[in-house]
């Protein structure tokens, strides 16, 4: 295995045409599919393809916070659980969380909870959980891509869904959106999150190495990126809440709309272009 | 969580449809629900499946890995099956590591097909005493409406029927599919008042007494039983069940083989 | 070590005289000997001798269940903690509950649930230890025969005693009670416990390979046998509570008796024998 | 719960009889209770003892395995004591994890066993740096009636005089007994306000100030000492404890010795 | 534990003494604390450093052994870099396995260590694939008052700088310092409403609406980022705080290089 | 290593005119050094270096006990937690509390449960952090005094302050203070803790092998030099609170004095000497 990356890491990870090894020009998404309303017991669910990775998100709450010394008097608590399958992974993973696994929780319960409106509800719970299925790089922008969704379906009331898409640098060149080998082999990886209505950065990591002006060519095109995933994502809610229901995900057909019980947001909360 | 309890009215509804051999979803009372099998879902793993049994939505993976037999059984590959009942599946999931039921889950799985001898563990020897093929059955519940024992039984053995050992990557030949022998099938029934229901809903094992959950083989054999809950069965009605079970596997068994 | 065990492999269970190794006949029992009264701390206790198994059980309560959010404002929980002893095995077993542990744990819990007169004690819980100090295949029927005698001299109000059995196959016969060999070297193992009274079945595992027929000849010897059981428990407790007090296991002399102020149970709840 | 705290009307009662120089058991303040042992009560283990010291109840197995030695000491065997203290033993001790009482409970009874040399650990030693005998001392309290440190003393020590290493089974030549050279007893007072009360019952060790165990060796030397719980001592009465020690562990001595 | 809470009152002051650049502590908005370095604090260590940031206390020591590298690494020295925060620094800081505040701090220290690839690891191969260097960078937080992650970020750097390898005992030749070839410096700012603070103070991250950690090297070059707390920057929040990072790291960098 | 210990094993610790390899005679104390007062957040804190040893105490309370559940309604709890940094002792410890740590804790704990005055403060806790951050052998009896005067400082009513010391033997001499090297191959060592005015002993432990003449020869060490490190106690604390305040440890200067609004003890608690 270890020759394997070694002779990987002799190879150039973008061609004599400029593109990457799989085919992408370095401002190209890998293919994305995200579906709302997949699960039957969460509040709210949804399930993103993105390149290689599949991610489930579902959505309990708001429900009353326990522990009850947790309880917020005030708002509600955001708590997101980040989670990879055992076999989501080349190696296995040993079940349970490790503390990457924690970091990345932290992070999207910070981004998550500066477009909810906790004021609305006080002492409950708004809880996210993301189980990645099969793991491709740029998890955790696609788990939180996915879980904006959910949080949709789940009706909680937020200011705007959350974008997410990561940029980084491969053979000296800033791309978009690196795949499993080029963030092993890369330069640098920068995963962000913005609130699309408004440009907000509510998450942003960087590890690597950029120099100031390769740091805004990678924000410029996760920018321009997660503006796209945002008309995914709206285009999945959509189709969820269509009359027409396209069952696109076989295995996971989405259950009955409960639009009219739990409407998603009001008009005034989410913008002009309403969902 | 107070959707958690099952209303009065409804468990009077229930059991008193039940009493004239209907459910609420249109089944008889000896009727498991529909079962959906999705193969090679997860390309990360060795082997998987997506099973649905009606709404209950379980996912399996499995990873090989080579390491050392136990020095008891020097001569096998080791199996190693554990359940994540994580919270996205149901709200009274907690994270944190396996409770009781949970770990009950896992070891009933793990001995319908330990004990039916489906995968023929010898052949996952590689060298005596020193290296073995590791076969980890991980369970994934993604959705919980009832009768896990059975959904969760089904993917593993739908998964593992699907799994190619990658012996080309540890430099031990070609890669080769499990030596698969046997085909258990686990069918568990749920005991409410004095009725028999074949896989419960999760309304009906929310106020089932007993439960029993037997597994048999293609030739009807019984690999492995355990009884649940904390009401008791008649000698009678174990029988019963035993043979609804034989059955019920007979008509299950050919969905999780067929690829 | 391996090859001790290839040979035994090898090696037939049963005789050509149709005898076991130990020279039991396909439907004898181990010696059992069950003595109740044993410890002084505990509400109640037993202690059993069965075969090379010996085990002790001992019962609290019913008293206050704590943490009380595990309280049930309608009865009692009874709540079993099997626990082997790192020195009962050959092998040294680490301390603490491991996985098999917490399931036996569980379908004794689950086994005395149905005879305890749980609507009578609630916000309480009726707590069995079982401890098994030396095992030697059978430790669950064992200790949940002993439970059994403790909980009565707790005086636990119960419909019944509990007696359980296992029974197997080995070299291809249907035998009862298998010691340790036959248990590693056998074909099937189907521990169970009843209610001897009605016949109840309150705990039924199997693993192994048994055909239908090869099922009901093993519940048949473990119910014959459960009944044998049910006696051997009732005299116990006449021994613990008779006017002539017998010192039999001198290391743990019986303290007083105390069935004065606890009574067993009542003439009723457990039949016309009385005990 | 209620019985675990000693009445006010017991505490005045136990210490108007002590300041007499009696106890409620009958005992004088520098008498400790009747000590009784049952050897290879345990077959599963190389060595066990069962010691009653008045109505507590203590097992120790031992158990032997071979593995590697710590690096600073590669000519010796190793060492383990545990101690659970399960709740079978009594209304206040819990499942989980040791807490301090039993991990300084096992430690003092550790070293005990460890500074006195009962053992010669050298000759447990089996290839310098690459294999020792470790050897397993498990304390199962089954009874509590008061100063577990004696009692799992006592109990530890007999078991391992009774203990025989099985090195046939690990093809390392004969059994043999383990090489005892020294004998060990601990013996702990109890200080209720200003009286002296030696092998204290449960009712004293719980009204108790201060504790001190002592453990003194075959010729009364000092080979451990431990001080407990939130009161003083005297210089004096320190010295006092130590000279009861050594001649209540006289006494005794001989009740570990003898098989 | 009302101390914790910065009062209302606390918080406008803090905040319309900002709103004209300046602070409670007399610094300017862009500016940070005093730092102080003291090296070799700790002689059982291989390096150490104590870091006062205002006065936040930070303590790290710098461990080496000899052990496996990872197997995708075989070339590579290892790095482990942990954070434990003693409920000696703070009231809120509780004992116990790391909360997710303390795995994040240590890992984005750890970031900013790996990513700006200031210790050569590839040097620290002794052996490649068997064996290699294993550097443990363990944090301990003794006073607590804000910004954590720049203090420990400053002492993690300043205890590798004077590290020396204990090559020697290991028999593996010389000892020697580690090949120390990049100097990263974290800096972060916190948000409070619409201003922009670097060095938060405790009261000032208390109340702070979010947090940026940019880490960058000796050619102003990002090597880490960190954003954190639930409000949000705009773009050009986010370009203004990088540059400050660069401006002030470079005033920072020759207090953490000096000996 | 295994050689070198070895050939350390062989080697004389008391040279041939009654030295020890440091060059202190049997009675000598290692070079110590306290400051009280050295950490801002802490209500209490002292600093002492004794030896090789480097140990930090902080003080926190009286302050309400968290669980609630461990309040005592009649008294405060004192609760020490003592911990040595990973990277405080040659072979890097594992973070987290060990046995040896635990034990450690419960021994100081119980020493200052008998001088604090309790009862003047009911259910709350009083929280003593000892942090070992270079040890080199007796860090409980360095622990111990920094502790008893960080409780001062933290105004902490006392009968007295604690003081502390270990005795032992090497080379068969009974010697105070042992070093590393003396305790790793010596033949005993017996730390213990008096309260000064009294003569009370508080903390008394002992492993190794000490006749009962030896054992007293090392008390009348031990408890003269604790009696010389209690005057060391009682000066940290007069230059803590002194007009003229020394900022004698350059990297850790001490706060302002906060004696008025917390006096330390009464004239009565304290003795005659006051502080």
């Amino acid at each position: 295995m270890e020759d394997i990356e070694h002779i990987e890491k002799e190879m150039k990870l973008i061609g004599s045409d400029g593109r990457r090894l799989d085919g992408r020009s370095f401002d190209e998404l890998r293919p994305i599919r995200i579906e709302a309303g997949v699960l039957r017991r969460a509040d709210g669910s949804a399930y993103i393809e993105w390149g290689g990775n599949k991610v489930l998100a579902a959505v309990y709450g708001p429900r009353e916070a326990h522990p009850r010394h947790l309880q917020d008097p005030a708002r509600a608590l955001v708590q997101c659980r980040y989670n990879m399958a055992p076999f989501s992974v080349s190696d296995r993973k040993r079940p349970g969380p490790d503390r990457r696994s924690v970091e990345i929780s932290k992070v999207i319960s910070e981004a998550f909870s500066s477009v909810v409106f906790k004021e609305q509800f006080p002492r409950t719970s708004v809880d996210i959980f993301i189980e990645v299925l099969q793991a491709d790089a740029g998890t955790r922008c696609a788990g939180l891509t996915a879980a904006s969704v959910a949080l949709a379906d789940a009706g909680v009331p937020m200011r705007d869904l959350v974008a997410s898409c990561a940029s980084g640098k491969i053979d000296g060149v800033v791309c978009l959106d690196l795949n499993k080998d080029e963030d092993n082999f890369g330069d640098a990886d920068c995963p962000m999150a913005i609130v699309p209505r408004t440009g907000d950065v509510v998450l942003l990591q960087m590890d690597g190495h950029l120099t100031y002006d390769e740091f805004q060519k990678a924000m410029g095109l996760s920018i321009d990126a997660a503006r796209r995933i945002y008309e995914m994502q709206r285009d999945a809610l959509r189709r969820r809440y269509s009359v027409t229901l396209e069952d696109i995900l076989k295995e996971s057909p989405p259950t009955a709309p409960v639009a009219e019980e739990r409407p998603v947001t009001s008009e005034e909360d989410f913008g002009p272009e309403g969902i | 969580m107070s959707e958690e309890i099952v209303s009065e009215l409804m468990r009077a509804h229930i059991y008193r449809l039940a009493s004239t051999g209907q459910r609420v979803d249109g089944r008889g009372l000896d009727q498991p629900r529909k079962v959906s099998v999705d193969r090679a879902f997860v390309k990360t793993a060795e082997g998987s499946a997506r099973v649905k049994l009606g709404n209950t939505d379980v996912l399996v993976g499995i990873k090989m890995s080579v390491g050392e037999p136990y020095p008891d059984t020097p001569n096998t590959g080791v199996l190693s099956t554990s359940v994540e009942l994580i919270p996205m599946a149901s709200p009274t999931f907690e994270a944190g590591p396996p409770r009781p039921d949970a770990i009950e889950l896992a070891r009933v799985v793990d001995r319908g097909i330990r004990e039916s001898k489906m995968v023929n563990m010898e052949r996952l020897c590689i060298t005596p005493k020193e290296k073995v093929w590791i076969l980890f059955i991980d369970i994934h519940v993604l959705d919980y409406d009832g009768n896990l024992f059975d959904a969760c039984s089904y993917a593993a053995v739908a998964a593992l029927a699907s799994t190619v050992a990658p012996a080309k990557s540890q430099g031990l030949g070609d890669d080769f599919p499990l030596p698969v022998e046997h085909w258990p099938v686990s069918v568990t029934t749920a005991k409410i008042k004095e009725l028999l229901l074949v896989d419960p809903s999760l309304d009906e094992e929310r106020m089932a007494d007993a439960r029993l959950t037997v597994t048999t083989d293609e030739n009807g054999d019984i690999r492995a039983m355990q009884k649940g809950l904390s009401g008791s069965f008649t000698y009678e009605e174990v029988k019963r069940i035993i043979e609804t079970a034989q059955r019920v596997g007979r008509d299950i068994r050919p969905l999780l083989q067929s690829s």
